[in-house]
């Protein structure tokens, strides 16, 4: 694909419009988290409000320019990950800079962000953080193991790490979805999602009764509000991967919305009605479960 | 009620000891280095805190205040019984969240600080770190009436009187102990007041600060406290 | 394959007393404080733990956050303006230490209390107990990550605080033992807004029991953690429902019958493993117990009957030398009140015997060795301990 | 109860016993006795469980009061053992080795009434109070309104009934 200036305003587009979606999504599914345990719940637009408020806060303590590139990095990680990959299939406007071997790009940007949040937590010098951030890199570890798995059976399946190329082979039907072609490599990649939306059962990193709360607890202000937006784009960004891979990929924002919102409800169920594990006893469970069925879809392929 | 003993003077002469793990002494990384260590240089902020402007534009600054107000996030520290009430005000029958209202657990992320109820003088130092870790523009709030006059303790010889000698107030909420409406009306008075630009309590503490510094020594004797937020 | 034992192998040295020697300046230590400014802390106290990795090898509990000196100013009170400052000791259940004053002036004084007064002191102390329960049990929840339960469990605490509101005028404070008897009798139709609250507790905790008892992951956190050696109680002073999770039946309503526990009918629900799953599950069963005594006592309570006696003019109220020990089981164990006069207007001295005393003190540095940072807080919890009883 | 205590008062020349009520006992020990009389109890009449361990200061007697209280939960029986300890340089024994709970109420009553312990883990270690110099606070001649006055500021404003005054001016308004 050649590449043409365009484009860059095409992925601006794409961009504003994942977050102002994520910004309402995540709103909506706190409310929905709400009113299961009986409340009003948040306004919808509280999202926008916080980010306003952290940005119009007046002082800015510095530990060091790592702290400072922490969330940078993790903005990086979500923004990289959304525009890498085809967000509407068959969309001109929003095909992104998808090329032959994004997959593999994809991969590492879902893990570069929590890279970077290391770096930088790591040198606010708080014992929190770095509690934090050596407890997430462990599970997070483990946690992506299944997917990486998934992400092999997928492209031995398919003989391709294009992620255009792989929605491509699931339109027709609702059963050419890899759901229904792979079911092992979906739960597989399931394990990875649910472990790194950073939600119960595995949100150990960032509870706020044991740790509090985790690699941001020194993040004020400016910086707060560029790990928010991350925090609305990155599971977003994240989810989009999996509607490509495993559900048919979104031909339109309609569909893009539904699934997208599907997709997510799935870790926020589990989360809402579980409490969490502790370090040790997440990474045993993806070693166990996840690890065994991600091994499965390779070989069953 | 018993008679003041006239008589009884308070011990003003005795110094608090300097404790063992306070004083400067050498000490032996693990990579065989030797560093002095001065743990009051270390622990203690010398710098005072700086005031803050407020935006040139008028109307930045009441966009500002306006998103301040509608996202006041509460530091989850009870400091005192009134903690107890602080609870049902974030449950399903008062629900502080459709206000904007939130808990958030390290200081460096919040704006409000509830002093709920007494302080003793060991949470007073606490307090003050809690409140000296929030950034700016940041809003106390007294809950009871123990914060404001001594209420109930006013005899006590362990909690503090008059909370707006040791930490700028922007509002008292009165009562043993306020009911979650009265919270919640008082949390709503602290947003008018938010926004119309008058909560500049982090200001009035900088500028104030030696006054401010020089009460807070008067009660606390003792300074040790580890250098982060707890 | 995989060895999932802790590596220990960067632990400090056990030195001659039996103790790890743990020198920060090594590098492998790392204090960390755990409250009072915290999520997961139990009120306002805090933990200073030493940490190795993800393990906690020493834990020295900090106190003192919440000390008024409440003993101090009761010895400057006549006795009758102690009474309202006697409930401020304890926030979460304070109707115990309006009761075990009480009774302790009364019993020095020589002063009958009614018969009805009796049944509604008990009602209230049920009503509290319901209350402080509800609070445990969503603590539970919410320090192994499950705020629903809190959520829910909170908003059913509301409902009693209604209830509480409409017997006494007040939500927390609620000074309405006061020596000699209690203040009021019933409202009108109170029996039956109450049953509509029990009602609605039982469909909560149903629902609460679906979804925190029978979770697998709950039950991973809790089973085997935190285990008190039952052999340990006696010296380490366990009471209540803490003692009770780990076989030993202590329950002062059945040991040494006070008011009119003699006339319920109950059971005291016994648990046998003492670890964190033990000790939710024994509250989570007396909860259910209480729910059931709340309307025993309702239902057999006397219909008429005077609720207070006269008392001796309060402003010269003088009691005779003496001394008596009240004790009452609260919702954490056993609670009282050691009373001492001296034969003028004011008591000479006052102390209260808080449950959380013995238990988030020594028992809880004796616990804390050896678990996870992430166990510690479900660990106080599960404890069930109300600073402010600590340092009153 | 009446039994023990005569089976025991030979033995351990126990003070008269003070019956309070049934179930509740109070009884002077000497200073010497004390801790064979508290093995005793624990280990062969089933008084096992510490209650509490507090002090009392009897200022115009000079002297501090410890009392420990004991409970037998079979028996449903709580015996107080009550201990006089000189006022003007009071040291107790400790008893952490028997109950490890009373290193707690020893570190207290060290602070608040200045009861030295020695040999009680972390016994001078600050338990409730944080930088305190003055006298312990529960000594009965500490004043706390006074230190309060000296100490703190105080909001203007606040009015003070005296009960018995406001009475009486309630009352007979005359005088």
């Amino acid at each position: 694909m050649s590449f043409e200036w365009i484009h860059v305003a095409y992925a601006a587009l794409t961009l504003f419009i994942v977050i102002n979606y994520g910004m309402i999504m995540t709103a909506l599914v706190r409310k929905i988290g709400a009113r299961v345990s009986g409340r009003y719940g948040i306004p919808i637009w509280q999202n926008y409000i916080d980010l306003a408020k952290n940005i119009a806060l007046r002082s800015k303590v510095t530990h060091g320019a790592m702290f400072y590139l922490g969330p940078v990095f993790r903005l990086t990680g979500g923004v990289g990950l959304l525009l890498f990959v085809p967000t509407i299939y068959g969309s001109v406007m929003h095909q992104n800079f998808s090329y032959a071997g994004d997959l593999i790009l994809a991969l590492y940007f879902v893990f570069f962000g929590t890279l970077g949040m290391a770096l930088g937590a790591g040198e606010s010098g708080h014992p929190h953080a770095a509690i934090g951030v050596s407890r997430g890199l462990a599970q997070v570890t483990t946690a992506e193991l299944p997917l990486a798995l998934a992400v092999y059976a997928l492209s031995l399946q398919y003989q391709t790490i294009d992620i255009t190329e792989i929605v491509a082979a699931q339109q027709g039907s609702l059963f050419n979805w890899t759901l229904f072609t792979n079911p092992l490599a979906t739960v597989a990649a399931l394990f990875g999602l649910v472990g790194t939306m950073m939600r119960s059962p595995f949100d150990v990193v960032m509870a706020p009764q044991e740790i509090p709360i985790g690699p941001p607890t020194e993040y004020h202000s400016s910086y707060l509000a560029l790990m928010q937006t991350n925090r609305v784009l990155f599971p977003v960004a994240k989810v989009v991967i999996f509607m490509n891979l495993f559900f048919g990929g979104a031909t339109n924002w309609a569909e893009f919305a539904v699934k997208a919102f599907a997709i997510y409800m799935i870790p926020v169920l589990i989360g809402v009605v579980n409490p969490r594990f502790r370090v040790e006893q997440s990474i045993r469970f993806f070693l166990k479960w996840g690890l065994p069925v991600g091994i499965l879809a390779i070989v069953t392929v | 009620m018993k008679d003041i003993d006239k008589s009884f003077k308070k011990d003003t002469e005795t110094d608090f000891p300097l404790r063992e793990e306070m004083r400067p002494r050498k000490v032996t990384t693990p990579d065989g280095q030797v560093i002095d260590i001065d743990p009051l240089q270390d622990y203690f902020c010398q710098e005072p805190p700086k005031v803050h402007r407020k935006s040139y534009s008028a109307i930045v600054e009441g966009f500002y205040n306006w998103a301040r107000a509608n996202s006041l996030w509460i530091l989850g520290f009870g400091t005192g019984c009134g903690a107890i009430e602080m609870r049902p005000l974030m449950t399903p029958r008062f629900d502080a969240y459709r206000y904007g209202i939130q808990w958030r657990p390290t200081p460096r992320q919040s704006n409000l600080l509830v002093i709920s109820g007494y302080l003793s003088v060991k949470t007073l130092k606490r307090a003050i770190r809690a409140y000296e870790q929030m950034p700016q523009p940041k809003y106390v709030v007294g809950l009871g009436s123990c914060t404001i006059n001594g209420g109930m303790y006013w005899d006590s010889y362990n909690t503090i009187k008059k909370l707006d000698e040791y930490l700028p107030v922007d509002l008292y909420i009165a009562g043993c102990m306020p009911r979650p409406e009265a919270l919640l009306a008082g949390l709503m008075d602290l947003k008018k007041l938010i926004r119309k630009g008058e909560a500049e309590g982090a200001n009035r503490y900088a500028e104030n600060f030696d006054w401010y510094k020089a009460n807070q020594k008067s009660v606390i004797k003792d300074w040790d406290m580890p250098d982060y937020s707890w | 394959m995989f060895s999932f034992q802790p590596d220990r192998s960067q632990y400090p040295d056990i030195g001659p007393d039996g103790k790890f020697e743990i020198d920060l300046e090594t590098g492998k230590f790392l204090k960390l404080w755990q409250g009072p400014n915290h999520p997961g802390i139990t009120g306002n106290m805090s933990v200073e733990l030493t940490v190795n990795g993800d393990e906690v090898v020493e834990g020295k509990t900090h106190v003192g956050y919440l000390h008024r000196g409440f003993e101090k100013l009761m010895e400057r009170r006549t006795f009758i303006q102690v009474f309202p400052i006697v409930c401020r000791v304890c926030v979460p259940e304070p109707d115990f230490n309006e009761y075990c004053y009480a009774a302790a002036v009364e019993e020095l004084a020589g002063i009958e209390t009614p018969e009805k007064a009796k049944w509604i002191r008990a009602l209230i102390l049920e009503m509290g107990r319901f209350n402080s329960y509800m609070m445990s049990i969503g603590g539970i929840g919410g320090a192994l990550g499950n705020g629903i339960v809190g959520q829910w469990l909170t908003y059913v605490r509301d409902l009693m605080l209604d209830r509480f509101e409409e017997l006494t005028g007040a939500r927390i404070y609620h000074m309405f033992i006061l020596p000699g008897g209690v203040r009021a009798g019933l409202p009108e139709g109170f029996e039956g807004r109450m049953e509509e609250v029990l009602a609605t507790a039982e469909r909560y905790l149903d629902d609460t029991e679906k979804l925190l008892f029978t979770n697998a992951v709950f039950k991973k956190r809790t089973k085997g953690v935190g285990y008190i050696d039952p052999a340990l109680f006696e010296s380490y002073g366990v009471t209540g429902p803490n003692a009770r999770a780990g076989g030993v039946a202590k329950d002062v309503r059945k040991d040494s019958p006070y008011l009119v526990y003699d006339q319920l009918d109950f059971d005291v629900p016994v648990e046998h493993d003492s670890d964190i799953w033990a000790r939710a599950t024994v509250r989570y069963r007396d909860l259910r117990v209480t729910i059931d005594l709340l309307r025993q006592i309702l239902a057999k309570m006397p219909k008429t009957g005077e609720v207070m006696t006269s008392l001796p003019n309060v402003l010269h109220w003088k009691i005779p030398r003496g001394e008596t020990y009240i004790k009452g089981e609260s919702s954490r164990g056993e609670y009282g009140y050691y009373l001492v006069t001296d034969g003028s207007g004011y008591p000479r001295r006052v102390n209260v015997r808080g449950p959380s005393y013995t238990h988030a003190m020594a028992l809880l540095e004796h616990l804390i060795p050896g678990t996870n940072i992430a166990d510690v807080a479900a660990l106080m919890v599960s404890l069930h301990t109300y600073p402010p009883e600590i340092e009153r | 109860m009446r039994e023990l205590i005569e089976h025991l008062t030979p033995r351990y020349s126990l003070g008269a016993p003070v019956f309070q009520r049934p179930g509740l006992t109070f009884v002077d020990v000497k200073r010497d006795k004390l801790r064979a009389l508290l093995l005793d109890l624990r280990d062969k009449h089933g008084f096992t469980h510490l209650v509490l361990l507090t002090a009392v200061d009897w200022l115009e007697e000079g002297r501090f009061q410890l009392t420990y209280l004991l409970n037998n939960r079979a028996a449903d029986q709580t015996l107080g053992l009550r201990l006089y300890l000189d006022r003007a340089n009071p040291m107790g024994d400790t008893i952490h080795d028997i109950w490890p709970t009373a290193a707690t109420y020893q570190r207290e009553l060290r602070e608040m009434f200045g009861i030295a312990f020695p040999g009680s883990p972390r016994v001078d270690e600050e338990f409730i109070l944080e930088g305190w110099t003055d006298m312990p606070p529960y000594r009965r001649d500490f004043d706390t309104l006074a230190y309060s006055q000296q100490t703190f500021v105080e909001r203007g404003g606040r009015e003070t009934h005296e009960p018995r005054a406001t009475m009486k001016h309630k009352l007979y308004p005359e005088g």
